[in-house]
């Protein structure tokens, strides 16, 4: 699974634990480089399952689920957007699906996604479609680190530091994900 | 200028059939509240706004059909007179006549069928 | 975030009395009215479903004269509201209901069109906060969704305001009554 | 040749057979539940709109009014106005000063059953919630499913008042007159 | 004033308004519905003739009812020709048309 | 001018009697139809109003009375209210060549099944007057392609009613019936099988019924042509379309089935009765079938039924002769 | 504020003023729905239509997006539940499922045995349910109009016996986290089992009646074509994916609860067309009467709801989790990112109609009207669940 | 009953008037149809008065049958704006002109008819169905034919244009 994304700059590769997260590797990758990866998952026979963007601190964290029908095994790339510039090359030239979910993103976060053949509001009333209703106010976002699962580390780009959690030793990675059973 | 009977028949039973129309549609207009309004007299339209006029063109398929018919149809009624008297004539030249003037209009059917007149394009592109 | 919220114009339509008011022809043709209340095809959510199940055999609407659902409002005489009402689908509720020729008359159905119902919550942003803010109801049928004999109670009640009497039995008092298959 | 002829008569015969299936249930019994006469066979299961329990005296509610169930509630339909604590009476207030002044903690006298249970049906999803998050079980789902009503303020419930006139009114379902009864919520 | 002549003088209504609706008219189709009330002129003329003279009244009702059997043969052609000229240049009038021509 | 009323009261009382009764059959017919959708689907159809829901057509009908008449904005007023009024005009006289018995018929009319076939045509064009004028997308699709249809069906019907012609050599209904015996096997549905269904499928595709039902197709189409009628409008097209389903069955009743023949009951009773039978089919087709879709309706109409009729033509031409001969 | 990158959207009735800039010239630009019998419920699809022809489709969403997404952001998990039973009304316990079991997930419950089983019974009677109702709706966009009537004679068996645990019709809110509210009392066992053969013996006649009837098999074979590639391309699932010969069925591929100890086979069929969809779905309602016969054998006793099952005020810990479910349209997920506070943090619900749909307009596109109907029928599309 | 007939004749006389000043002069293509249609209708109910009914119901089925529908498609396919294609009517120099010429024309059709009488016999004379049958399988039997040839030859030239198009697309 790695093979996939040899040269595109990843900036941190993980294996999950499917049976805890649902997910069975991860991928946060620069958004120029996503283009390139739908396109290498078409070719690996990846379908697309669905975009969501979760609001943290640091900024839209844009989560893509893929999945395959053959050999199933969720696959989750990431893509961090600032807040303040949230845009985002839009995908849906490769997986023609992804223009709804993209423009779904919008609606709800107000990511915008170049390229998008159509893109125009799709579920929320155009007259309203500056409201953004997902969108955290200040003192509500979490650290996306708190939240997302780390996973078993296979690379990670030095400069990456979203995931990293405070202590700098990656050593018990796997257990990075621990939610803590209150 | 003769009045027939059955002249007169087609006459008033049209007008019947007037009456019996136009009876109802204006106690309609009596007994009906009216309401006005709104986008009351908008074109209905699954309860949005129609965009441009309705009157545009029509297919062309349902165009060719109706070439197709009106020969069919003309060519059919022909055969009425006909029909009233073949018992009565004699010998084989009016089956021959009449096999003549079906045999045309089969020919038809096929030459349109042979070149895919009656399929239509289930998709286009 | 704040939703901006829209104004809906209420309908703008003046109903005007028939040339011909007299007294008794008024109670007869009211009556046909109530015992012949064609509804317009017009479901909106989960509540729908259940406006169909009264048409079905089990409940067989057609017994009161009503299961003749006109896909056309023109040819309608009440339009069953049954389910959410979002924003966006305002306009169109209003341009339907004026769209129906006069007398015409309107069912909220299930608690969504009568307030909201579960989708109320304080910041939503996309629905309309019960029907009869958009359009003039005649007969509320609670419910979540309503049983379709909550349904037929309301066409009741909707013949009872047309033609100013009860023609069927009142519901039981308490519970179960003479049960089906007994 | 003689395939497409055997399937067209096969296609054919289909037709046929979609006609015996609707003379068959044209001939069978109907299954229609003729409604104002009959109910429907399992509508005791059905879970109507919310009522309160009745303690063992009737027209009292069991609920202690902690309001449980009304922070439970994810469409925020029910409020629970709890008793105002009854003004003493020059006794009481008496008694309750020297049992102050006893160092005593004072008893609380007031009754537990709220003053006033507001419930909005309309929006209510009959999830069960409250119910279940109720310590004593003072919550049940009604039968009722005859409701309707030509305003909406029929369905805003005052659950205790409702009680009061089940009680009172020897059984009268006030869910299934709701005009008559509790709109004044 | 005979019936034929009362006839004949309808006919000639018929002939004129044809006459008058294909220099008017700016469309084909429209002038085709010109030509069908000249047709219709005819027939009622063939056949009042026909009827109310002593001439072979079979022939006469015959012959109009091969003229309306042309005239049906004619209206397919002419509007088919009509509509493909419709499509090509997107309208039937004839100003259009003879201008585009050239 | 003494002699003559005798013909004229016949054409007055036939008059009356066939308005009355076709007021009566679009009644009777909602009744029906309704009942029988009912009773198909296992349940009891109008039921409550009235005894065994009697009353509610008449309900309806008066209903559709009280409706507001509605006509959209830029409409063609004119044509919008003639269509439904041309939709019935011809209606009466639609029945006015049907013998229902030997004799009971308003006037023996020489060229009967052209007078029907005739008039039936012209409810094609208030099915495109209603399309046109009414100013909707939906209406004009459907208008265009009600009018396909029907004109398309109209051949394969022609041929059939030509073939029992051919036999009975004459256009007289009247006449066709008086030829045809009491039994069934003197009827022309023995010699003319192909030709009968062939008729009554044309019958549907001419009336509009389903599997036929398109210009009206609910889930494409809204309510097609009628989309924009209100009250009255919408009624008379639906008077209309039951009236025409009777003309068209009982047309059926008299050239196939035998007319007023039949043994033990009394003629008239008999034609009811196999109308009935025919309406009765129609309506069971109607509940079972699903709509075919426009393509498939026209190569029906064009790759079956029209070479199959033109060959039964040709058959019954062919066998009139050889059983002169023989 | 981030806005468009033109304004457009704000004038008038913009979708179709946006959809007709394109349009071809003397094309018919035509609303179906949101009011409209075809599409079930406000789904409003604009078509180009050159004659009969549609040139061009786009459906337009949105018509009843009733905000679950956010509503997941102001409610605790518990409280969260009812609104599941809303998404989608045709399957409503499969998406009580697929959030419950996210939740579960990331609070490590285990859920007893008992109530595994009977959340297999309950979804795969739901099921039925869904699949009949679609059978029914299909036919009618298709101008039958009795068949809807039969389906719903069966269907409200099915809702009589849901009702019993669930209490309501429709809109279950039946499962818990940890659990099931209630459990099957011997009534609704006895129902279930008499269900069984009973619903067996009725779907020869649903044969009969119209899978056989020419009319509908001319009417959807060889319609709406939709190759394996665009399955991937737009992400869908269910049987839309399995029409297309693609074995792919979550409570195989990715299996949850007890659904590895049951026997049952996931129907394909490699028509691709509206007819194999058609069939995977009346083969499905086979295949759920196994599994609940085999569920009904093999439930043990026991509890059906964990000891300390979460209260309504129960924090989901913090973490990320997707749980997948097969629902009656297709892959039902719910991704549920949880800081640990009150409320979930960000709850995104993966709508297998959803996907579906968007395929729509590249399936349609030069078809003719008739078509698309029977194309969008056999979507099975369910509009709340798309615009949530 | 000669009275009856004199006035249905009148009527019909106007029907005809009014139906072919609509038919020609109706800014809508569709009113001028709905025109021709009147006329159509008049010109058979002419065709009852001279006892040639079986032309009459003709008349009906093929002209307006047939004839006017595919008119009517033909407007339909053809109309390029909801005005109709005469939306703007002629010129007035333009209708003057065609008048005159008009007029002059039918002037002197009209004094030719009416001062050349043809010998007339009161009652028109019955030909029944049969006949006109025996004609057309007898002595007319060639036309028989060859309307049949022509009509399949006209449609098929028809169709072959149009479908062409309809290909072509
Ligand atoms: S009231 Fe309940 S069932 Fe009805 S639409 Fe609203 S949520 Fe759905
Ligand atoms: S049933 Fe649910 S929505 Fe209704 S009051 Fe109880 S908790 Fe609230
Ligand atoms: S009903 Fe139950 S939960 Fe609600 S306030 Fe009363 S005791 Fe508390």
């Amino acid at each position: 699974m790695e093979a996939l994304f040899t040269g595109l700059g990843a900036l941190y590769l993980a294996k999950c634990d499917a049976a805890k997260s649902g997910q069975a590797f991860q991928a946060f990758l620069p958004a120029g480089a996503l283009v390139r990866a739908a396109e290498r998952l078409l070719k690996a026979n990846y379908f697309i399952e669905d975009i969501c963007a979760v609001d943290c601190v640091e900024g839209y964290v844009v989560v893509y689920h893929f999945d395959h029908f053959e050999t199933p095994g969720r696959l989750t790339l990431r893509v961090l957007v600032p807040h303040d510039a949230p845009s985002l090359p839009s995908i849906a030239g490769i997986f023609q699906g992804a223009e709804w979910h993209e423009r779904e993103t919008r609606d709800f976060h107000g990511v915008l996604f170049t390229g998008n053949p159509n893109f125009i509001p799709l579920l929320i009333d155009p007259e309203m479609a500056d409201c953004f209703p997902l969108r955290k106010g200040e003192k509500a976002r979490s650290k996306a680190k708190d939240m997302l699962e780390a996973g078993e580390v296979i690379f990670v780009s030095p400069a990456f530091t979203l995931m990293t959690p405070d202590a700098p030793a990656e050593v018990k990675e796997s257990g990075g994900d621990q939610p803590a059973t209150a | 200028m003769v009045f027939s009977w059955l002249h007169l028949a087609i006459i008033l039973f049209l007008i019947g059939g007037l009456l019996f129309a136009g009876g109802p549609l204006i106690l309609s207009y009596l007994v009906a509240p009216r309401a006005r309004g709104g986008d009351m007299g908008m074109p209905y339209e699954c309860g949005m706004r129609p965009y441009g006029g309705s009157w545009t063109r029509f297919g062309i398929n349902y165009y060719v059909y109706a070439l197709l018919f009106l020969a069919f149809d003309v060519d059919v009624l022909y055969l009425f007179p006909v029909a009233t008297v073949y018992r009565a004539t004699e010998g084989w030249l009016p089956f021959l006549e009449m096999f003549i003037f079906l045999f045309v209009l089969a020919l038809a059917i096929i030459y349109f069928w042979a070149k895919g007149v009656f399929t239509w394009p289930r998709k286009v592109s | 975030m704040a939703a901006q919220s829209i104004v809906a114009q209420k309908p703008d339509v003046i109903t005007a009395d028939p040339i011909l008011n007299i007294g008794p022809a008024k109670q007869i043709v009211d009556l046909c009215r109530s015992m012949s209340l064609w509804p317009m095809t017009f479901g909106l959510a989960c509540c729908a479903i259940e406006m169909m199940a009264v048409g079905m055999a089990r409940w067989d609407i057609a017994r009161f004269g009503a299961e003749v659902f006109r896909p056309s409002p023109r040819q309608s005489d009440i339009m069953i509201v049954a389910g959410t009402v979002t924003k966006k689908m305002a306009p169109a509720v209003i341009r339907l209901y004026e769209q129906m020729p006069a007398p015409r008359w309107v069912i909220a159905m299930g608690n969504c069109a009568i307030s909201g119902g579960p989708f109320k919550f304080k910041g939503q942003y996309g629905i309309i906060e019960g029907v009869d803010n958009l359009i003039p109801v005649d007969v509320f049928v609670p419910g979540c969704p309503p049983r379709p004999e909550g349904l037929l109670e309301g066409l009741f009640k909707l013949q009872e305001k047309i033609s100013g009497k009860r023609f069927w039995p009142n519901p039981p008092v308490d519970g179960p009554f003479d049960v089906e298959g007994k | 040749m003689i395939k497409e002829a055997l399937n067209t008569v096969s296609d054919l015969w289909s037709l046929m057979v979609g006609l015996r299936v609707t003379k068959k249930y044209f001939l069978d019994p109907q299954v229609t539940v003729r409604y104002p006469w009959k109910a429907v066979s399992n509508i005791a299961s059905y879970k109507g709109h919310l009522e309160l329990v009745s303690a063992k005296a009737p027209g009292k509610p069991k609920c202690i009014s902690c309001g449980m169930c009304a922070l439970a509630c994810p469409s925020n339909c029910l409020t629970v106005v709890k008793r105002k604590v009854p003004k003493p009476t020059p006794e009481q207030a008496q008694a309750e000063a020297e049992a102050k002044a006893k160092g005593e903690k004072p008893k609380d006298k007031t009754p537990k059953d709220p003053e006033q249970f507001l419930y909005d049906y309309t929006l209510c999803s009959l999830c069960g919630t409250c119910m279940e998050n109720c310590p004593v079980g003072a919550l049940a789902f009604t039968g009722s499913t005859y409701l309707a009503g030509y305003s909406r303020e029929d369905f805003h419930f005052d659950l205790v008042q409702v009680l009061k006139n089940q009680a009172g009114l020897e059984g009268v379902d006030a869910s299934v007159a709701p005009e008559t009864a509790e709109s004044e919520a | 004033m005979s019936a034929l002549t009362l006839y004949q003088l309808v006919a000639l209504i018929l002939l004129m308004a044809g006459l008058f609706g294909i220099s008017q008219r700016r469309s084909l189709v429209g002038m085709l519905i010109s030509v069908e009330l000249m047709l219709n002129g005819a027939g009622l003329s063939i056949v009042a003739a026909s009827q109310l003279t002593p001439a072979n009244a079979m022939l006469g009702q015959l012959g109009t009812l091969f003229v309306m059997g042309l005239a049906a043969a004619e209206a397919t052609l002419v509007l088919a020709i009509i509509v493909v000229i419709a499509r090509r240049f997107g309208t039937t009038k004839t100003s259009v048309i003879s201008t585009l021509k050239g | 001018m003494n002699a003559i009323p005798a013909e004229l009261l016949r054409i007055i009382i036939g008059l009356v009697a066939i308005a009355v009764s076709v007021g009566l059959i679009g009644l009777v017919m909602v009744w029906v139809e309704r009942k029988v959708a009912g009773h198909i689907q296992r349940r009891p159809g109008p039921y409550e109003v009235g005894p065994n829901g009697l009353i509610q057509p008449l309900c309806d009908a008066l209903k559709l009375v009280g409706k507001q008449l509605f006509m959209p904005k830029g409409a063609d007023p004119i044509l919008f209210w003639l269509a439904p009024v041309l939709a019935f005009l011809p209606v009466l006289l639609l029945f006015l060549p049907l013998p229902v018995g030997d004799g009971l018929q308003t006037l023996d009319v020489n060229l009967g099944l052209l007078l029907i076939l005739a008039f039936s045509g012209l409810a094609v064009l208030s099915v495109l007057l209603a399309g046109w004028a009414s100013n909707n997308k939906y209406g004009l699709l459907g208008a265009a392609r009600g009018v396909a249809q029907a004109v398309a069906y109209e051949i394969p019907l022609l041929l059939s009613v030509l073939a029992v012609s051919f036999v009975a050599g004459s256009l007289d209904l009247a006449h066709v019936v008086k030829l045809q015996g009491t039994w069934p096997w003197n009827w022309n549905i023995m010699t003319q099988p192909l030709a009968f269904l062939i008729y009554i499928v044309s019958a549907l595709g001419e009336t509009n019924r389903a599997p036929f039902d398109l210009p009206e197709a609910e889930s494409e189409l809204t309510a097609g042509f009628h989309t924009e009628y209100s009250g009255m409008g919408f009624g008379l097209f639906f008077l209309a379309e039951y009236a025409n389903m009777v003309v068209v069955c009982s047309v059926a009743t008299a050239l196939f089935l035998g007319g007023w023949h039949g043994p033990v009951l009394p003629g008239p009773v008999w034609f009811v009765l196999k109308v009935s039978a025919l309406m009765l089919l129609m309506v069971f087709v109607r509940w079972t079938y699903p709509r075919v879709r426009f393509d498939q309706l026209l190569v029906i109409n064009w790759k079956w039924l029209l070479p199959l009729a033109v060959a039964n033509l040709l058959l019954t031409a062919f066998f009139v002769k050889l059983a002169q001969f023989a | 504020m981030t806005t468009y990158q033109n304004n457009d959207h704000l004038a008038g009735d913009f979708y179709t003023q946006n959809f007709a800039k394109t349009a071809g010239e003397g094309n018919l630009i035509l609303n179906l729905g949101p009011q409209h019998p075809s599409t079930h419920g406000v789904l409003r699809v604009v078509v180009e239509l050159d004659g009969e022809y549609i040139m061009r489709a786009e459906p337009i969403l949105g018509y009843l997006h009733r905000m679950h997404e956010k509503m997941a952001e102001v409610k605790t998990a518990a409280q969260f539940i009812p609104n599941m039973g809303r998404v989608d009304y045709g399957h409503a316990l499969g998406w009580n499922w697929a959030f419950v079991g996210a939740a579960e997930k990331l609070g490590g419950i285990e859920v007893p045995e008992r109530a595994e089983y009977i959340r297999v019974i309950t979804c795969e009677l739901n099921r039925i349910a869904s699949h009949l109702l679609w059978w029914g709706a299909y036919l009618l966009d298709l101008g039958a109009f009795t068949p809807i009537m039969y389906a719903f004679d069966d269907r409200e068996k099915v809702l009589d016996i849901l009702q019993i645990p669930t209490g309501s019709r429709l809109t279950y809110s039946y499962y818990r986290i940890g659990g099931v509210a209630q459990d099957l009392n011997a009534d609704c066992i006895r129902r279930i089992q008499e269900f069984i053969p009973w619903f067996r013996s009725r779907l020869p006649m649903y044969k009969d009646l119209v899978s056989d009837n020419i009319i509908l098999r001319k009417r959807i074979e060889g319609i709406g074509a939709i190759e394996q590639d665009t399955c991937r391309r737009y992400g869908a699932t269910g049987p839309v994916a399995r029409g297309s010969g693609i074995n792919y069925d979550v409570r195989r591929a990715q299996p949850y609860s007890v659904y590895p100890k049951l026997d049952f086979v996931v129907p394909t069929s490699d028509l691709k067309d509206a007819r194999g969809r058609y069939d995977v779905r009346m083969i499905e309602m086979e295949q759920s009467l196994r599994i609940i016969e085999q569920a009904l054998d093999m439930m043990p006793e026991g509890e059906v709801l964990v000891k300390g099952a979460p209260k309504p005020s129960w924090k989901v810990p913090a973490g990320e989790t997707y749980f997948a479910v097969e629902g009656a349209r297709g892959k039902i997920g719910a991704y549920v990112v949880s800081d640990g506070g009150k409320n979930i943090y960000r709850t995104k619900l993966r709508a297998p109609g959803f996907c579906n749909l968007s395929l729509f307009a590249e399936v349609s596109q030069g078809t003719i009207l008739a078509d698309a109907v029977a194309i969008l029928g056999s979507l099975d599309l369910i509009i709340p669940e798309i615009d949530r | 009953m000669e009275n009856m007939a004199k006035i249905v004749f009148g009527f019909y006389t106007l029907i005809i008037l009014g139906g072919s000043l609509v038919a020609v002069g109706a800014k809508s293509l569709v009113r001028a149809m709905v025109g021709l249609i009147a006329t159509l209708l008049g010109v058979a109910g002419m065709y009852m008065l001279l006892n040639a009914q079986f032309m009459a119901l003709m008349q009906i089925l093929i002209y307006v049958g047939a004839v006017c529908v595919l008119i009517f498609f033909a407007i339909m396919l053809t109309r390029a704006d909801a005005g109709g294609e005469e939306a703007a009517s002629a010129p007035l120099r333009q209708n003057l002109l065609a008048l005159t010429a008009v007029l002059s024309v039918g002037g002197i059709l009209g004094w030719l008819v009416l001062t050349r009488p043809l010998a007339t016999t009161g009652v028109p004379v019955e030909v029944s169905i049969e006949k006109l049958g025996l004609g057309l399988l007898g002595p007319y039997g060639l036309a028989f034919e060859l309307i049949s040839v022509v009509l399949l030859v006209s449609m098929a030239g028809a169709v072959l244009l149009a479908w062409e198009r309809r290909n072509g697309k």
